[in-house]
């Protein structure tokens, strides 16, 4: 068959990215090869336009195990145990079929985790759609949330947070960021570096089928009106085998019998066994008449590249095999030596004894295509809003606006439809900063969240990159959580559009100074370029996942009031930041500015500090203040606790719309004891920290002196009505 | 006392019953579905999860598993059978308690904490709760909307053999405290002799202060009473 | 030899999904709408060769497993 | 007028509930059974007169919200 331009521009790769392939090769690729290339080669699979801005992240520290470049990220919590965690994209499978698009993603990133040998504890997730007045938007956010929910819940691991965000640069293309934890003794790591030669090559897990084919392709491509032509490639999920899948593994990791394990992800049966290959410098065989298929008369082809579902690699030690089979057949799942290790380091690829395909393995890793593509700075804004200039409004009705608006409302209908509690080991559910999951039999726990802010980014690459990084270590410090390290989820547009790479570049630059400043370093991540329709791009979306530690769990912390007449402080400066803010979003359909700064140094101060006060068993209650402001932070504090506040006006002269809704960064609302007020106001004092007494705590009513009083029942209704009216 | 928890590939709770059959004293052991033989026990539970992917009903092909014919064969024998959520399922499909449990009527997932009132507190599963106790627990179903036909409902009214029913916070029940559309606000019945209890919410995440609440605590030490 | 089954809620079992369906579809315009029901339909294909034998082993398996008799009927089509 | 639909998965796209169902009908001694697939059944009545009017209707009821063209193919069958 003759490779016409056409079928190479099929595939996904650029004229002279295939000059170069011939060029490795030696000669024409035969339209397998040429396949395995294009699954490689792929943005999806070889990061080409992003592997040189992600080199600038810090990915060591005390803490960390195994940084990017395995499954998944791994930290050191102590005592023999280890963290393992990842956040993955879905973004284009859940647009063309929400409900399977969001399930395959969920049972993709737990494949990544307990391929280490972890058994998965947590799972959350970002979701992000249009407008919601956008036709498609209902139908997307049901389809989603109930795919997640649907294998989640089934597999039986927790969903316990995430973030849901309605916005109109979504509506053709909608982000659903995945992502999972787990937790694995330290000495039961295992990783997908083959080793030794001859070794069985074993393929488990469910059949191979024609789905998916060019998925990884299909991730990588801009959408356009004949986006819905792409609908074959979509995978059907099956929790159930996945559950099978992932005990007969942790089954299996027991003893010592696996060399190198891998699962098969995007780009499937290519992907893994290149990268066990690769990253083990071997060879690799394949014998495809072997490999399970559920449909007749498969092609290499076709096997090589499909995406099916819930399917491993596994590279077995000598004399393991009958043991290994053993097990997969106690879960009723297919088990097949394919192949084996080789010392040709080719990936050699063999049908009715006949060799389809042979290439060598660094053609297909190592030198694969890397672009250092041009970027432009963002041009800056201009800041200045003059509210004057604005329509008046009550204070009140601003913040009814906003507690009633799509992105403030309560989640409860998104994350009722989860289980939370299966595993028993879920110390704080959805609804508070960060979710709480205890290390099973232990006194520990860990702090899990994900944060993304599109609009800063948008507006501010840079900030709105140190920002996200900051809110995630804020709201794990909040549930009194020592932060250790993050994944991140990077979604933009087109990186072959120079603004769009620009907005990456910076955006990670920002990412990058955070994590530094923080010790909050970066061990795993994804990155989903081609967010975008006919040149419309999102706004930049890079999500964080970060996770933390508290070594002594002894009352689960959150942002409930507790207590009738405890001291409130507010930890932090105001100096009344609008800019991007929430409250001329929903008040004034404005997106103006630019982000608030971000000061590293108050940053970490202040949460370093509200640590201590926490370790110290000051704090009854506390609120990171992000999007809304103080008035937002406080509300959400009232509602889901059966107290109110009463909160003094500023002392200073300050103009209280700025004063109340200003994002200033690096803020915390704490709830304490009156009479822990002076070792408290020591503590804080000694560290040099910024804070305010900003009012106490009483039944029934939120009260701002002079300005507003309302019983948090009423709020509590406003918050909880849009979902239920939608 | 001796407990049984049957696992099937899909079970997700079984570790946590397993967990506080353990706390609470139980000498408990798991038996795998493809087992023909049960290991002698005072007490089987069968627990919550997705049993075999819930494909076709849920609990329908557990229902036909191999070790549910040992079940039957002890309950029919007097020994006492816990079924919790999937659990309950798996009972109606073998026909071990009548009804049936069908979508909820949102038609979506539900997990969240609601109120049940104990209705039977005189049973051998519920004996340490106080008469109409009103408890505060976990469910978490896709199907738990209990369904019944007139004869059998008039009988388990007339033979007091509805264990739970769902209720507010003050014990009110009506159909604002039903959150899935059971039939009579049905949380958990019990067969006619009274040793085979099927029940939607979980007791088991509820026995820990941490995590939750100890609401569930008296249904296992009812059963060392 | 292959069967067509038709599996049906009885009618007086409430069908919160089959009313859903229906707002919907009503909502959506469908304005002529009187009624619809949903149910599940199987295909089963056996090794048989007597159709008399082959309808009552499909009968089995409907009884048996595939149908709940308590809520739901069925119909079976040789096709 | 009243129609039948049938909707089943399209061919190639996995059918995880038919291998189970399948596997466990075979444990059960259905030895002969060859295959099995599940699909979802819809009975419709509308109120039209015309019947190629109406079952315009019902097909446009299908693509809009019964079937998911992506996975899925259906029948309509006037009843
Ligand atoms: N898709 C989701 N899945 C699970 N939990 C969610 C989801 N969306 C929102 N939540 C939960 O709802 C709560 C409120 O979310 P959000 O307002 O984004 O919190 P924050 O501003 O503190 O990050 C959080 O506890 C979050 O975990
Ligand atoms: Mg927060």
């Amino acid at each position: 068959m003759k490779l016409t331009k056409d079928i190479i521009k099929k595939h996904g790769l650029e004229p002279e990215e295939f000059k170069n392939i011939k060029k490795l090769l030696k000669r024409e690729p035969n339209l397998l090869e040429l396949g395995i290339f294009s699954a490689m080669w792929n943005e999806h699979c070889s990061y080409k336009s992003s592997k040189i801005h992600l080199k600038k992240l810090p990915t060591t520290g005390k803490q960390v195990i195994q940084g990017p470049g395995e499954n998944a990220g791994v930290i050191d919590i102590g005592d023999n145990d280890a963290i393992v965690f990842k956040i993955e994209s879905h973004n284009h499978p859940s647009y063309i079929e929400p409900y399977q698009g969001a399930a395959t993603g969920v049972g993709g990133i737990l494949r990544d985790v307990f391929t280490m040998g972890a058994r998965p504890i947590a799972l959350l997730n970002s979701i992000h759609f249009g407008s919601p007045n956008h036709s498609k938007t209902k139908s997307l956010l049901n389809g989603v949330v109930s795919g997640i929910g649907g294998y989640g819940n089934c597999i039986g691991i927790p969903t316990v947070g995430g973030e849901t965000k309605f916005d109109e640069t979504y509506n053709e293309n909608i982000l659903v960021n995945a992502m999972a934890v787990g937790h694995v003794k330290k000495n039961k790591i295992f990783y997908s570096k083959a080793k030794g030669l001859n070794k069985s090559v074993v393929y488990v897990g469910s059949k191979t089928g024609r789905d998916g084919i060019h998925g990884a392709s299909m991730a990588s491509a801009e959408f356009d009106e004949n986006s819905e032509d792409k609908k074959p490639t979509v995978q059907v999920g099956d929790p159930f085998t996945e559950k099978l899948l992932m005990e007969a593994c942790l089954e299996l990791m027991k003893d010592n019998s696996i060399i190198s394990i891998q699962d098969m992800g995007a780009a499937g049966l290519t992907s893994s066994s290149v990268e066990m290959a690769s990253k083990g410098e071997l060879g690799i065989e394949l014998e495809l008449d072997k490999v399970p298929c559920r449909e007749e008369n498969m092609s290499p082809y076709e096997m090589m590249l499909s995406e099916s579902q819930e399917r491993m690699l596994i590279i077995l030690e000598e004399g393991k095999e009958l043991h290994a089979k053993k097990i997969f057949d106690k879960w009723d799942l297919d088990f097949v030596i394919i192949g084996k290790t080789t010392n040709t380091n080719n990936l050699t690829l063999k049908f009715n004894n006949k060799i389809e395909g042979e290439i060598p393995i660094e053609a297909l890793a190592t030198k694969a295509p890397l672009y250092d593509r041009a970027w432009v700075k963002k041009k800056p804004v201009k800041s200045k809003i003059n509210l004057k200039d604005l329509k008046k409004i009550k204070i009140e009705d601003a913040l009814f606006k906003i507690l009633s608006s799509p992105n403030h409302s309560n989640k409860s209908w998104v994350t009722n439809q989860y289980d939370q509690s299966v595993m028993c080991d879920t110390v704080q559910k959805s609804g508070s900063d960060a979710a709480v999951i205890r290390i099973h039999n232990k006194d520990k726990a860990i702090a899990v969240s994900v944060d993304s802010s599109a609009n800063y980014c948008k507006s501010h690459p840079n900030s709105g990159g140190k920002q996200i990084v900051c809110e995630n270590w804020r709201n794990l410090i909040t549930v009194g959580a020592k932060p250790l390290a993050i994944t991140n989820c990077l979604n933009f547009g087109n990186p072959e559009n120079k603004e769009i790479m620009g907005e990456f570049a910076e955006c990670l630059d920002g990412i990058k100074e955070a994590c530094e400043f923080l010790n909050y370093p970066v061990v795993s991540g994804n990155v989903s370029f081609y967010n975008g329709t006919n040149k419309k791009n999102i706004f930049p979306t890079p999500v964080i996942g970060g996770v933390g530690l508290i070594k002594n769990l002894t009352k689960p912390l959150n942002h409930n009031f507790k207590k009738d007449k405890s001291k409130l402080l507010l930890i932090g400066k105001t100096f009344g930041h609008l800019g991007q803010s929430c409250f001329l979003k929903e008040n004034y359909s404005l997106k103006v500015g630019v982000p608030p700064e971000i000061n590293l140094l108050n940053e970490k101060n202040n949460g370093e500090s509200l640590l201590e006060l926490i370790d110290n068993n000051l704090v009854l209650s506390s609120h990171d203040v992000s999007s809304g402001g103080l008035i937002t932070a406080i509300s959400e504090m009232a509602m889901s606790s059966s107290f109110g506040a009463k909160i003094y006006k500023p002392k200073k002269l300050t103009n209280l719309y700025e004063y109340f809704f200003g994002e200033d960064q690096a803020r915390y609302i704490i709830e304490i004891e009156a009479i822990n007020l002076p070792k408290v106001e020591k503590i804080l004092k000694d560290r040099d920290i910024f804070f305010e007494n900003i009012g106490f705590t009483q039944k029934e009513y939120f009260e701002i002196e002079g300005e507003l009083k309302i019983s948090t029942k009423e709020l509590y209704e406003i918050n909880n009505k849009w979902y239920n009216n939608y | 006392m001796k407990s049984s928890v049957i696992v099937f590939p899909g079970s997700n709770c079984d570790r946590d019953i397993a967990d506080a059959l353990e706390k609470m004293q139980f000498k408990n052991k798991m038996v795998w579905h493809k087992e023909t033989e049960l290991p002698k026990s005072d007490l089987i539970v069968i627990p919550g999860g997705f049993s075999y992917g819930d494909y076709l009903r849920s609990g329908a092909i557990a229902g036909k598993s191999l070790i549910i014919d040992e079940v039957i064969k002890a309950a029919n024998s007097g020994c006492l059978v816990l079924g919790i959520c999937n659990g309950f399922q798996i009972l109606t499909e073998t026909g071990l308690l009548n009804g049936t449990l069908l979508r909820n009527k949102n038609l979506k997932f539900i997990n969240k904490d609601v109120y049940i009132k104990v209705i039977n507190h005189e049973s051998k599963f519920t004996n340490k709760y106080k008469r109409d106790q009103v408890l505060k627990i976990n469910i978490a179903h896709n199907e738990g909307n209990y369904f019944t036909d007139s004869k059998h409902l008039s009988e388990l009214h007339n033979e007091n053999l509805i264990v739970f029913k769902y209720c507010d916070k003050e014990g009110n029940i009506d159909d604002k405290s039903n959150p899935n559309g059971s039939l009579k606000n049905i949380a958990g019945i019990f067969n006619s002799k009274k040793n085979i209890l099927g029940m939607m919410p979980h007791p088991e995440r509820m026995i820990d202060d941490i995590i939750s609440n100890k609401d569930g605590v008296n249904l296992f030490s009812s059963l060392l009473n | 030899m292959k069967f067509s089954i038709t599996v049906t809620l009885k009618k007086d079992v409430l069908d919160p999904q089959g009313k859903v369906v229906k707002n919907t579809l009503v909502n959506m315009g469908m304005n002529n709408l009187k009624s619809i029901r949903q149910g599940k339909h199987f295909e089963i294909e056996v090794n048989e060769t007597d159709p008399i034998f082959a309808e009552k082993k499909v009968d089995e398996m409907c009884k048996k497993l595939l149908v709940n008799l308590i809520i739901e009927d069925y119909k079976i089509n040789r096709i």
